[in-house]
């Protein structure tokens, strides 16, 4: 927008960024506002965070900052209103995909022979349907046999989980989890309590 | 919309686009400004019949009905030629050949100006957005029993590795071997079925205090989902997770 | 009302129905909200009208009333800020479409002879084309010979032109007068030459 150099107004700035929030499904990250407002970054931040204050109370709708940019959605207390709404719309991550994502969250770049080690189940389809979903992402080769892909999450992933960013999740690196190898399959059936 | 032309001598004419014979009709008769109730037929079908061999020496396609509407024109012209028979009373065959075509002319007319009020709306429309759909969609065979996201499960463990804090942290090596996920898998299912009502997650990592022991017990409530051993429930979203075994048939 | 006679203080519905607002993409009926949250559609109503005067002024939003529903969208004099950010396609109808779509519109049910008849062509390929983009539909068969489809316009059709109910379609008037200026041929460029 050349001509749009116009001055805006405070208020005229905050409605403007409110729009766009609202129409743009992703995180929107300062920088794409400023340059389309072909305003400063300062100027647009600091209209942002006033537009977030008038969103912080009372409110459906609230602007979250997430994975480096900002999003209207809406509060979590009103999810129950929104699934009466939605009803059978709202979809679950399956229950082989919640698995597969958050060990590789906890231990990326892993490879998928690591997964289905912990796992105990091969992760092909989930693998597949998670980078299609685009909630992880190949992250180059490990240096092993066959030279193995591994994988991370994604921008995406955070968004999701409504993350801003990775070090949001629980601290995992230094407690470990079990090593693929020793995970061991977990209880191939009936050799333990929950008998079938 | 207009077509445009370029002639051999190299002007470039354009013509505007008819939709179809009474909207060119429509705009010969406007376009000279004369009573649409007293059309002068003679005139305006020579017009009309020129405009067409125009379009035609163009090599313009031109439809079918612009020919019918030229014919029915030198019909009514014809017909305005003849004496006018001795009326004999209200005979409606006295009546103007050109009747018709007007009726229809301005029936015509009142839809052209009404989708212009309707461009006009649509104008105004595209100058509004509203959001689109998010994506909801499925992200794997439905064959889950679980009432909750993955969202929900880690925040749940955020929740309580951030409640365990910092500071209480004696993550070492050998704790690391004291627990295995098979172990802890046995534990949690054994405490999982003494409680038939089902059990809160939170009550499930009340005693352990090491992050790695929340970690495993995590690991271990997924593994026994998986293995549909067990199901997990949350009356309301962010609340307590329960978890309950799944009844042997 | 079961469990979720949950009461709602006025604050909290109008926060609810921001939630849902904001969720659908469509315009949204009274009922549907009074529904999903389990409420009478005169409280639903009287909170819904509230909340769009909390967006009356000032905002980047409106709500406007729409299709028999409610909308949460922008307000017009930002289109060129979302403009800038989204670059958005949208179409604009053709000239035989808006003919063709009025004839409907305003006649319906109406069969296709009869709108040739009123065009003075033949409008298989427009209406094929209206019917395809949801903006009329087959309304059954008329009782006469051939028993030829009869057709009308959809809540899409409302939808697209901002119209909130047919009521709202401007008053069809004959123009019998010769207009001076209006009748100038459109030779040079008119507006509608963008489309294409």
């Amino acid at each position: 927008m050349e001509e749009s150099t116009q001055v805006f107004s405070v208020d005229k700035l905050k409605a403007a960024i409110e729009c766009m929030l609202f129409v743009t499904p992703q995180p929107l990250a300062i920088k794409q506002i400023a340059e389309a407002l072909n305003l400063d970054e300062a100027t647009v931040e600091k209209a942002l965070q006033e537009l977030r204050m008038d969103y912080a109370e009372g409110r459906g709708l609230q602007i979250l900052h997430i994975a480096g940019g900002y999003q209207m959605c809406t509060r979590p207390e009103f999810v129950d209103c929104i699934t009466a709404l939605l009803k059978p719309t709202r979809t679950r991550m399956s229950r082989a995909a919640l698995e597969t994502v958050a060990i590789i969250a906890y231990r990326q770049p892993i490879t998928q022979p690591e997964i289905d080690a912990i796992r105990g189940v091969n992760s092909d389809g989930v693998v597949k349907t998670l980078t299609e979903r685009n909630l992880i992402t190949q992250m180059g080769r490990k240096d092993s046999p066959g030279r193995p892909i591994l994988y991370g999450t994604t921008e995406e992933f955070l968004n999701h989980f409504g993350l801003s960013d990775l070090s949001r999740l629980p601290e995992l690196t230094d407690v470990t989890l079990p090593e693929p190898d020793q995970a061991v399959l977990p209880m191939e059936q009936p050799a333990e309590a929950p008998e079938k | 919309m207009a077509i445009e032309l370029i002639q051999q001598s190299g002007y470039t004419i354009k013509l505007p686009a008819f939709e179809g014979p009474l909207d060119l009709l429509l705009h010969l008769i406007r376009e000279r400004k004369v009573d649409i109730y007293d059309i002068p037929i003679a005139e305006v079908t020579e017009q009309y019949i020129s405009y067409l061999s125009l379009m035609e020496s163009l090599d313009l396609n031109i439809a079918g009905e612009f020919f019918v509407m030229a014919s029915t024109l030198l019909e009514i012209k014809s017909r305005m030629l003849l004496p006018i028979p001795p009326s004999e009373g209200d005979n409606e065959e006295g009546a103007d050949p050109r009747a018709e075509l007007i009726e229809r002319l301005l029936e015509y007319e009142r839809f052209k100006n009404a989708s212009e009020s309707l461009k006009e709306f649509e104008e105004e429309r595209r100058k509004v957005f509203w959001r689109i759909a998010d994506d909801l969609q499925n992200y794997d065979a439905p064959v889950m029993p679980l009432n909750l996201e993955a969202m929900d499960l880690l925040f749940a463990l955020q929740q309580m590795l951030a409640d365990v804090g910092e500071g209480t942290e004696e993550v070492t090596s050998i704790e690391r071997q004291k627990i295995s996920l098979r172990m802890k898998m046995r534990q949690v299912w054994g405490r999982i079925k003494s409680v038939p009502d089902g059990i809160g997650f939170r009550e499930l990592v009340d005693d352990p205090k090491s992050r790695i022991e929340i970690v495993m017990t995590f690991l271990a409530i997924l593994e026994l989902l998986r293995l549909g051993k067990i199901k997990a429930r949350q009356k309301k979203a962010l609340g307590e997770i329960n978890i309950q075994a799944v009844k042997e048939q």
